[in-house]
C-alpha cells in the first residue's frame, strides 16, 4: 500500500484496541445508501514511483522548446542552485504553517528576514508574509485601499488600462462581488505610457485609490512621481504595482512623488522562482506602517521568551481569518511560504549589486534585441516611453500568425496584444540575463526567415 | 554558545557578494534609456554577502522547524501526511519548471495531459460534473465556490439571497469567504453530539439563504449524519450546498460529496493529495462543481479535442460565464503536477484505502488516548480521520490548559495538536493522525500525553512553563503585538 | 570574486593582524624564481553559474540516448527520488570523514547500518564503510586473502576468465606491483561457466585464493557451492564478486558451498546509484568476523559514551594508513562516503521483498528480451548456462558493426565481447526493471532493421 | 526525549514496505529458468519499513552531523572549503547521470568534452605535461603516481630501486601506498623549522632510492624552502620526485608543482577543487606528470582529434605501456564534474586567488591565535594555508591536551581541528581555515579557542569532560575495538 505503513498485524491490532472488528465498521456512522457511489473506474490502476516518473518526464520533455522572449509578468532568470536545494529540504518543505512558534522558529526567522527584504526592496515600512500571486495580490490591495481610506467613501478604484490585463481581469473577478467597481485610465498610444492628462477627467471625483504600474504591461516606465503625487492631491491612496528586478535600478515606491506610494504589491516570481507553468509564485505585499492593520495575510513580529532571547511568532493575528472569521481582512491562511522562502534565499544571494546588475542585462539586452529587430524591413518599436526589460514592436503582418510560425521553429517570439488591446501586429517582446548575444541573433535571424 | 542565529542582515558587509551568481556589472551607458528621474538613489538594503554564507544560515534556520520528515505532526484539519520525494522530483523536472505559463498550445501538450488527467481523477473521486484547478489554496477555492454560487443566483435574477449559512464550528476562512463574496454570514449552532441543530438550521434557512456552506466530516471530527436533511433543507430554500473539503481525506474513496448532494466542493491538495505544506504554503484548491455551476467554473481549464487528441486551455472566450480568473496565469501548477504523481501512484485502490486508513489511525488514538485518561469531546462518536479531546477538567483541576500540553509535546520531540479550534469545544486538541503514520509513531505519541498527563498532576508548574528544549522557550507575543517590529534595522 | 567572501577592508584588517603589507608578502618563503611559472593561460576567464550551468547542460544533452542495454558492471535501475534528495543534503554532502565521533553520529550511524545491511545481504559477519569500486575492490579482496590465508605461502590467485575483464584488469594493474600474479581459469565454451573440471589442474597446487564471480561477466550463473567447496578443499580462500541486487534472489556468499566464501566484494552501483558516466560508485567488502583484522578501509563500531549511552565510533583504526602507515592493511583513506549513504536509504527504501522484485524483474525482462531477440534469424543464444540479467547472444553479423547501425538510432544495443574475448559476432545484452515491454520491442525491431 | 536515534532495523515490522518503490513481485514462474540450487532460502535481513519511516530516519540522523553547510571546520591537511550547489546541480543534470560508462563515444561527446577540458585545466595549475583523471581519491592517486615512477624504472630496467623515501611528517597514504607498490619506506626527518633535514635526506639517497614523496607546503604548514635542493639530490641519485598534491590549495596560481621539479603530483580535487568529502567520500585523485612519465599514465584519458574535433578515449590498446585501469571504468565521473563547474567558474583569475586568500586566513588566524595565548609549532614561520599550534605547555601545566581543547569546541559549534597529525609535533592541532570562510568566522573560532583556554585555566576538569551539547559524550573507543560489535543484531 504505498505511502501506509500498516501491516495487518497493525491493522488487528488497532482494531482490538477501538473493538471493531472491520475498518468498514468505522463508517457506520455514514448512512449506508450514500456510501460507494463509484468504484472510481475513472482513475488508473496505481503504478510505482518509477512509471509514474517515466510518464511525467515523457509528458516535460514533449513541452521543451529552445528559446523563449516571453514575458507578461512571468520572466526567465537564473536560479542560483542553492535556492531551491535549501529551499526542498525537508524541514521547510514538510513544516506546517508556523502556529507553535518554538517549533517554527526556522520559518519564522525567513519570513522576518522576507518582509524586511521585501521593505528595503520597495522603500516601505512593513511587508506581509505573501499572497498567492501578484495579480490576486493586487484584488487584495484594492480592497485594503478601501479599508485604510478614511476620506473616501467610494467603492471605485481607478486602474490604468496599460496595466497587465491579466491583473486586471484577476482583480475584478475577486473585486466585483463586493461591489466594487475599477474604472479603466486609458493610456496614450504614442508614448505607451498612462499621462496625467488622462487623468484630469477624475479630478474632484471620489476614488479609494489610483493603481499605477512601474513598469506597465508594454514594458514602459510612467511618471511615477507626477502619477501619485496626482493621486495624493486628489484625496486618493496610491497602489503600485511593480517588477521586482526592476526595483534595483528604479525608485522604490516607497520614494513616489512626495509622500510615496501608500500600498505596494507585484509578482514575486523573478526572485528565484522557476517559470513553472505559472506558479507556484508569490504575490509580495508592502505597505506604510499606518495602514498595516489592514493589510491582510501572515505577519510575523521578533519579540523576546521567557528568558527574554530573540525570538519570532505570529502577530497582529486579530486581521487575520482564524481569529477574526467574518470580520478578518481577507480569507486568505494557506499563502505560498516556500516559494517566499525560496525568495528570501534569492535575494540574500544576488544581494543589491547583484540585483542591479541581473536587472540592468535585462534592460540592456531587452535595448539589444530592439535595436535589432527592427533593424529588419517593417519591424518599428510602437511606443516612445523608455522601457526597462519589456518593448511592443509592430511586425509588418498579423503577429499572431508570425508568432505561431517562430513557434514551430521552436521559438516562441513573443506576446501577441489583438486580444487584450485590439493591436493585431503587435508583440510584446521580453529579454533578460539568460540571453546571449547567440539567443538574440537566433530569434532575429528565424524572425527574418519568418517575415521575407 | 547561544542557539540565536542571527539574521542574514547581520551578516552583512558593504562589498561583499555571492558573485557567482550575478552577470557582471552593466555600465551606466547601457542604461542611459532609463532617465535619471526614475533612477533609483540608494541600492536596495539587501545583505552583502557570501554564497557560503547564505548557505549555511538558511541551513542552520532551517534546522529550528519541525516538518513531517522529522516528527509525527498530529495537526488536526491540516492533514499533515507524507510528502512524496517523488512527486518533487517529478514536479521540478527541467521541462515543467522552463515551461512559461503563455506558451502556446503546441507547447504545452505535456503539461495540459497531466491537467486533464487531474480534472477528471478529482471529479471521479469527488462525484462533481466538472472539475477547474484554477484556484491557488483551500480559501481561494472556497472564494471561488462562492463566487459560483452567486454568479448562480444573480444568473436567475435570483438577487434577494444575502446570506450564506456557516455552522459554528466552522473554519475561519469560511465566514471571511463568504464576506469576501459579499455575503452576510449567519452562524448554525452545533448540537452537544457534534452534528448540526437541523431545527436551528431549518430556522435560519429563507428566501435570503444564498447558501450553506460545511464540512463533513465537520471540524468536530465527526460525520454529519444528517447530511441528506441538511441538503434538503437548504435545497429547499433555494439555496445551494457548499463542501469546504479541507477534511475528504476522511472519506475519500467512502463517500462521494456528490453523492451527499453538494453542488460545489473545494479540495485541498496540500491536504488530501500529500504537496507539501512548505512552512505556509504554496497549496492549491480545485474546485468542483454540480451540474447547475458548470458554466461559472473559474478559468483556464485543461480541455481535450477528442477528434484530434489535442489538449487546449477552456478560457474566458469560450466560457464567458466563468468566473475568470483568479490569479495571473493559472494556478499553482507545481502544486498540481505534486497532486497527480500522488493520484497516479495511489490509483483507484489507493484513494479507497486513504479514508480507511486514516479513519482507523484516528479512532485508534482516540481510544488509547481515552485509555491512559484523556477526555473525548465527542465520546459517542466515531473518529473521522481526526478527533478532538476536551481538556476542561485538566484546565479546571490541574490549571493545566490544552496550550501547556501543546508546548510540552514539543519537549518530547511530537508536534502539537490544533489547539483551540473548533472554537466551541473548550480547551481543545484537534488530533490528525493520517493514513501515513505507523502504529509505533501513534504509540510513541500516545506514550508522551500519557507521560504529560502524569506530570501535569504531579509537576503541573512545569508543564506550564514548557517547552524547554527548543530553541526558545514560550514567547512574548502581546509585547510582539504592542511593540511592533515586523522588519529589521540596524 | 567567487566563492571567497573578502571585502577590500577585510583584507587590510588581516593584513595589519599579520603585520604584512601586501597578501604577496605572505610568499616570502618561495623562492622568487620559482613563482609564476604560468599565468594559467590555459585557463578560460571566470565565468558564472548561469554561463557554466548552461555550458554544462548544453554538453549533457548532447549525450542522451534513447534507450540503453549495456549492463557489463554497471546496470540502469529505478533510483527513489528520496535517495539523492537525503543524500545530498548539506549535512551528509559536506561533512569530511567522522573523525570527530561526537560530531558525527549521523554519518557513524548510516555506516553501521550500512555495514549491517551489506553483512545481511551478502551472508557475511562484517562489513566495511566501502572501497572506490567493484573492481578495486577485488585488488583489495585478493591482497586480504594473501594476509588472510596463513596456511598458503603463495603469492598467487585463481582468477576465472569469465570475471568482468574490467575487473581482472584492474586488480592485476593493482597487485601486480607487490608480485601478485593472478591465473587464469578458462570457462566452457558451451556453458559459458567455470567449471569445476577446469580447475583440476590446479589441485595440489598453492594457491592463496579462488575468485569466483557470480553471475559472471555473460550473465550465467556458476555452480557457487562446487566451486567454493574446492577451493577450501584445496586449502584456498574464496573470494566472492556479487551483483547486489541478484542477492535477493540467490543464495549468499555466506551459504556457498560447506562453508561459505571467506571475502565478498562486489560493485555497488546498482543500489540506487545513477550510472552517471562509471562514478562515483562504491565497492562493498564484507568477510568472516576473523579476518576482519584483515579487512582494509574504515570499518564502524558501536559503543557507549561517557554516560552509558549508545554511540557510534571509527574502530579497528590500527589496520589503517592514518595510524598504521607503511604497516596498514591498504592506503585507503577517502572512500566512497556518499554513494554508500544513499545505497543504504536505497536498501532501506526497497526493502527484502522489493529487491526481490527488482531483481525478478531484471531477470524475467532479460529473459524475455532474449527470448524475442533469438526469434530473429540468425540470432541465437551463445551459452547453455542459466543467467541473471545478461546474456550472450550470437550475431549473424559483426557485432560492432550492428551496435554501431543501432547507435545511430540512438539505441545502445549491448557490448560487444570481440576485443575482450575475440568472439566477433556476440553482444551482452542486459535489461532491468526499468524496460517495458514496449521499450524490448524497440529494440527488437531495430535489430531486425539492422540485420535486414 | 532521549535524543538517541533507533536503527533503522527497529523500524522495520514484518511485511511494512515502501512499496510505491518497487515493481510489483513477480510470479515463481518467471523465475523457473533459475536452479532450485542457487536460490536464495531466507530473504535477506533488509528492514521493512514505509517511505515516510526512511525519510524521516535518515534526515533526523543528518541532523547529528557537523558539515561545512552548518559549521566552520577547519580541519588541517582537508580544506574544508565551501562546496558550490551550482556544481552539485550541474553534476546532476539527468543527461550526465544518465550515460552509462561504457556507451559508444558517438553519444558521449559533451562528457569527453568536459574531460578533456578539464585535463588541461590542471596541467597548466600544475605546471605538468600530461594528467590523467582516473584514479578515485588521493590516496589512488598517489598509488598511480609510485606504480608510474616504477613503471619508469622498470621500463629503463634499472631495478635496483626498492626504496621511497619520505619525510615524517608525511601523510600515513604515503607510506602505505609505497608498500602497496612494492617498496619499502624510508622515512627522512624533519627539522624544527619544519623543513626537511636536507643533509639526512642525502644520506639516505641512493641506488636503492626510487624516488621521494612529498608535500609542499608540508603537512608542517610551512613552505619547504630547500625543495630546489631536494630536488636536485633525489634526481641526482637517479630517484623521481613525487608530489602529493593535498595542499596544493595553499600555492594554486603563485607556484607550480612542476616548476618546483616535481616529476608526479596527485591532485585531491575533493579539497583544491572543492567537491564535496559526503561524510568519507568520493573524491577523485587525478595525476600529473612531467615528460618522462607521460608513457605511463593510467587509463582511460580524454582525447581530442583536433582535425574532425572529436573526442575519443585514449585506452591501453593506443597507450600500451600505461599502468592500465585502476577501476572498473574511468573514475569518479561525477566529482570531476564538480570539480569541472568549478574551474570554470573560477577560472584564471579565481585559481590565483585561492592560494592567496587561503594563505591570508591561515596567517590572519595563527596571528591572532597566537595573540590569544596559543604556541605555534613554527613560531618563526609564515603558515601556507595551514598552520600547526602545539598544545605541550597546556597538556603539561593543566592537564588539558590537544584533544580535549579539539572536544571542547565542539560545544562551541566549531569543528575541531585535526588532532594528532603530523605526529612529530606534540599536541597538535593542524589548522586550516580555507579562502571561503569569512573573517567574522575565523574571529567567533577565535573567541572560542580564547574562552577555551581562559577555561583551561580556571575549569581544566570541565574541559576534560568535553563536549556536552552533542548527541553522545566522549565515547569509549577501548570497548568499541575490544569488544567488537559492527554489525546490529536482535
Ligand atoms: C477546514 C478547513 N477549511 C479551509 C481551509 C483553508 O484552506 P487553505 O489554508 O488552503 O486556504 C482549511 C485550512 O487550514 C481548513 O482546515
Ligand atoms: C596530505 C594528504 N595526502 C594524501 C591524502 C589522501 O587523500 P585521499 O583521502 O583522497 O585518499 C590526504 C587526505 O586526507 C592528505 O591530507
Amino acid at each position: 500500500m504505498p505511502y501506509i505503513p500498516h501491516t495487518p498485524d497493525d491493522v488487528s491490532a488497532m482494531l482490538d484496541a477501538i473493538g471493531a472488528e472491520r475498518i468498514e465498521d468505522l463508517f457506520d456512522e455514514i448512512p449506508a445508501h450514500l456510501k460507494a457511489g463509484s468504484s472510481l473506474d475513472a482513475l488508473p490502476e496505481g503504478r510505482g514511483e518509477m512509471e509514474v516518473t517515466r510518464l511525467m518526464a515523457e509528458r516535460a520533455e514533449q513541452d521543451r522548446y529552445a528559446l523563449s522572449f516571453l514575458g507578461g509578468g512571468a520572466y526567465q532568470h537564473h536560479i542560483p542552485a542553492a535556492v531551491w536545494e535549501i529551499a526542498t529540504r525537508g524541514e521547510f518543505y514538510t513544516a506546517y504553517t508556523p502556529y507553535q512558534a518554538e517549533a517554527s522558529q526556522g520559518t519564522l526567522q525567513v519570513i522576518y528576514e522576507y518582509q524586511t527584504l521585501i521593505a528595503r526592496l520597495t522603500g516601505m515600512d512593513v511587508a506581509n508574509a505573501s499572497v498567492y500571486d501578484g495579480a490576486s495580490g493586487l484584488a487584495e490591495a484594492v480592497l485594503m485601499a478601501l479599508r485604510a481610506n478614511r476620506k473616501s467613501k467610494s467603492n471605485r478604484v481607478l486602474v490604468p488600462e496599460a496595466l497587465n490585463p491579466r491583473y486586471r481581469s484577476a482583480c475584478d473577478a475577486i473585486v466585483r462581488n463586493q461591489d466594487v467597481a475599477l474604472d479603466t485610465v486609458p493610456f496614450c498610444g504614442q508614448a505607451g505610457q498612462t499621462l496625467t492628462d488622462s487623468l484630469s477627467k477624475y479630478e474632484g471625483e471620489d476614488y479609494a485609490a489610483l493603481v499605477i504600474s512601474q513598469p506597465n504591461y508594454f514594458g514602459s516606465l510612467e511618471d511615477v512621481d507626477a502619477l501619485t503625487n496626482w493621486a495624493h492631491a486628489n484625496g486618493m491612496l496610491v497602489i503600485a504595482v511593480v517588477n521586482p528586478t526592476s526595483l534595483a535600478l528604479l525608485t522604490p515606491p516607497g520614494e513616489w512623488g512626495s509622500e510615496g506610494a501608500d500600498i505596494v504589491v507585484g509578482e514575486g516570481q523573478p526572485l528565484g522562482i522557476p517559470l513553472s507553468s505559472g506558479g507556484p509564485y508569490f504575490g509580495f505585499m508592502a505597505c506604510k506602517q499606518k495602514h498595516v492593520r489592514q493589510m491582510p495575510g501572515r505577519i510575523i513580529g521578533r519579540t523576546v521568551d521567557l528568558e527574554g532571547k530573540q525570538g519570532f511568532t505570529l502577530t497582529l493575528q486579530a486581521r487575520e481569518q482564524h481569529i477574526r472569521r467574518s470580520k478578518a481582512t481577507s480569507n486568505i491562511c494557506t499563502n505560498q511560504g516556500l516559494a517566499m522562502t525560496a525568495a528570501t534565499i534569492y535575494m540574500s544571494l544576488i544581494g543589491p549589486d547583484g540585483l542591479a546588475s541581473v536587472a540592468g542585462h535585462c534592460h540592456a539586452n531587452t535595448q539589444k534585441l530592439a535595436d535589432k529587430l527592427t533593424a529588419i524591413d517593417g519591424v518599428e518599436r510602437a511606443f516612445t516611453a523608455p522601457t526597462f526589460h519589456e518593448v511592443v514592436l509592430f511586425l509588418p503582418q498579423d503577429a499572431d500568425t508570425v508568432l505561431a510560425r517562430l513557434a514551430e521553429k521552436d521559438i516562441l517570439g513573443g506576446l501577441g496584444l489583438a486580444k487584450d488591446y485590439g493591436m493585431k501586429n503587435a508583440i510584446l517582446v521580453n529579454a533578460t540575463e539568460v540571453h546571449t548575444e547567440g539567443d538574440l541573433d537566433l530569434f532575429v535571424a528565424a524572425m527574418k526567415e519568418v517575415l521575407a | 554558545m547561544s542557539n540565536e542565529t542571527k539574521l542574514i542582515f547581520q551578516h552583512s558587509r558593504p562589498g561583499r557578494s555571492a558573485n557567482a551568481q550575478a552577470p557582471r556589472p552593466v555600465s551606466e551607458g547601457q542604461l542611459s534609456a532609463i532617465p535619471a528621474s526614475l533612477r533609483r538613489k540608494q541600492k536596495p538594503g539587501l545583505p552583502e554577502v557570501s554564497e557560503l554564507d547564505v548557505v549555511r544560515h538558511y541551513t542552520n534556520l532551517s534546522s529550528k522547524n519541525f516538518a513531517i520528515d522529522k516528527q509525527f505532526y498530529p495537526l488536526g484539519s491540516c492533514t499533515m501526511k507524507y510528502n512524496p520525494r517523488g512527486a518533487n522530483r517529478a514536479a521540478m523536472l527541467p521541462g515543467f519548471l522552463a515551461r512559461h505559463p503563455l506558451a502556446p498550445a503546441s507547447h504545452s501538450q505535456g503539461y495540459l495531459a497531466c491537467l486533464y488527467d487531474l480534472q477528471n481523477f478529482l471529479k471521479e473521486v469527488t462525484g462533481m460534473k466538472g472539475v477547474s484547478l484554477a484556484p491557488m489554496a483551500g480559501a481561494q477555492g472556497e472564494f471561488a465556490g462562492v463566487a459560483m454560487i452567486r454568479a448562480y443566483h444573480d444568473a436567475r435574477n435570483d438577487d434577494g439571497r444575502t446570506e450564506i449559512l456557516i455552522p459554528e464550528a466552522a473554519h475561519g476562512t469560511n465566514p471571511a469567504t463568504a464576506v469576501m463574496c459579499g455575503y452576510k454570514v449567519r452562524e448554525v449552532p452545533v448540537g452537544k453530539d457534534g452534528d448540526v441543530d437541523l431545527e436551528a438550521l431549518k430556522q435560519a434557512c429563507g428566501p435570503q439563504t444564498a447558501g450553506l456552506m460545511m464540512t463533513n466530516p465537520s471540524t468536530c471530527g465527526v460525520f454529519e449524519r444528517q447530511i441528506e436533511a441538511i441538503a434538503k433543507t437548504v435545497h429547499d430554500a433555494g439555496g445551494l450546498l457548499y463542501y469546504d473539503g479541507a477534511n475528504l481525506n476522511a472519506i475519500l474513496g467512502k463517500v462521494r460529496p456528490g453523492d451527499m448532494g453538494f453542488d460545489v466542493i473545494h479540495m485541498n491538495l496540500h491536504k488530501t493529495f500529500a504537496t507539501p505544506h512548505g512552512g505556509g504554503g504554496p497549496g492549491a484548491g480545485p474546485v468542483g462543481v454540480s451540474q447547475r455551476l458548470l458554466p461559472y467554473l473559474p478559468t483556464p481549464m485543461a480541455g481535450l479535442d477528442e477528434d484530434s487528441g489535442e489538449y487546449s486551455w477552456i478560457d474566458t472566450d469560450t466560457l464567458p460565464t466563468s468566473i475568470g480568473h483568479l490569479s495571473a496565469f493559472m494556478g499553482n501548477a507545481g502544486v498540481l503536477l505534486r497532486a497527480y504523481f500522488y493520484a497516479m501512484v495511489l490509483g483507484r485502490e489507493g484513494m479507497i484505502r486513504v479514508g480507511e486508513y486514516s479513519t482507523l489511525a484516528a479512532n485508534y488514538l482516540l481510544k488509547r488516548l481515552q485509555h491512559v485518561g484523556y477526555t473525548a469531546a465527542y465520546p459517542e462518536r466515531r473518529a473521522s480521520h481526526e478527533f478532538i479531546l476536551t481538556l476542561a477538567k485538566e484546565a479546571k483541576e490541574l490549571n493545566v490548559t490544552a496550550m501547556d500540553v501543546a508546548k510540552r509535546l514539543l519537549d518530547y520531540n511530537q508536534h502539537a495538536p490544533t489547539t483551540y479550534f473548533p472554537l466551541l469545544v473548550p480547551e481543545c486538541l484537534l488530533i490528525e493522525p493520517t493514513e501515513t503514520e505507523s502504529k509505533e509513531a501513534m504509540d510513541d505519541f500516545i506514550a508522551a500525553m500519557e507521560a504529560i498527563l502524569h506530570e501535569a498532576k504531579t509537576d503541573p508548574d512545569m508543564v506550564k512553563e514548557a517547552p524547554f528544549t527548543q530553541p526558545v522557550r514560550r514567547l512574548d507575543d502581546v509585547k510582539a503585538a504592542r511593540e511592533l517590529d515586523l522588519t529589521w534595522s540596524e
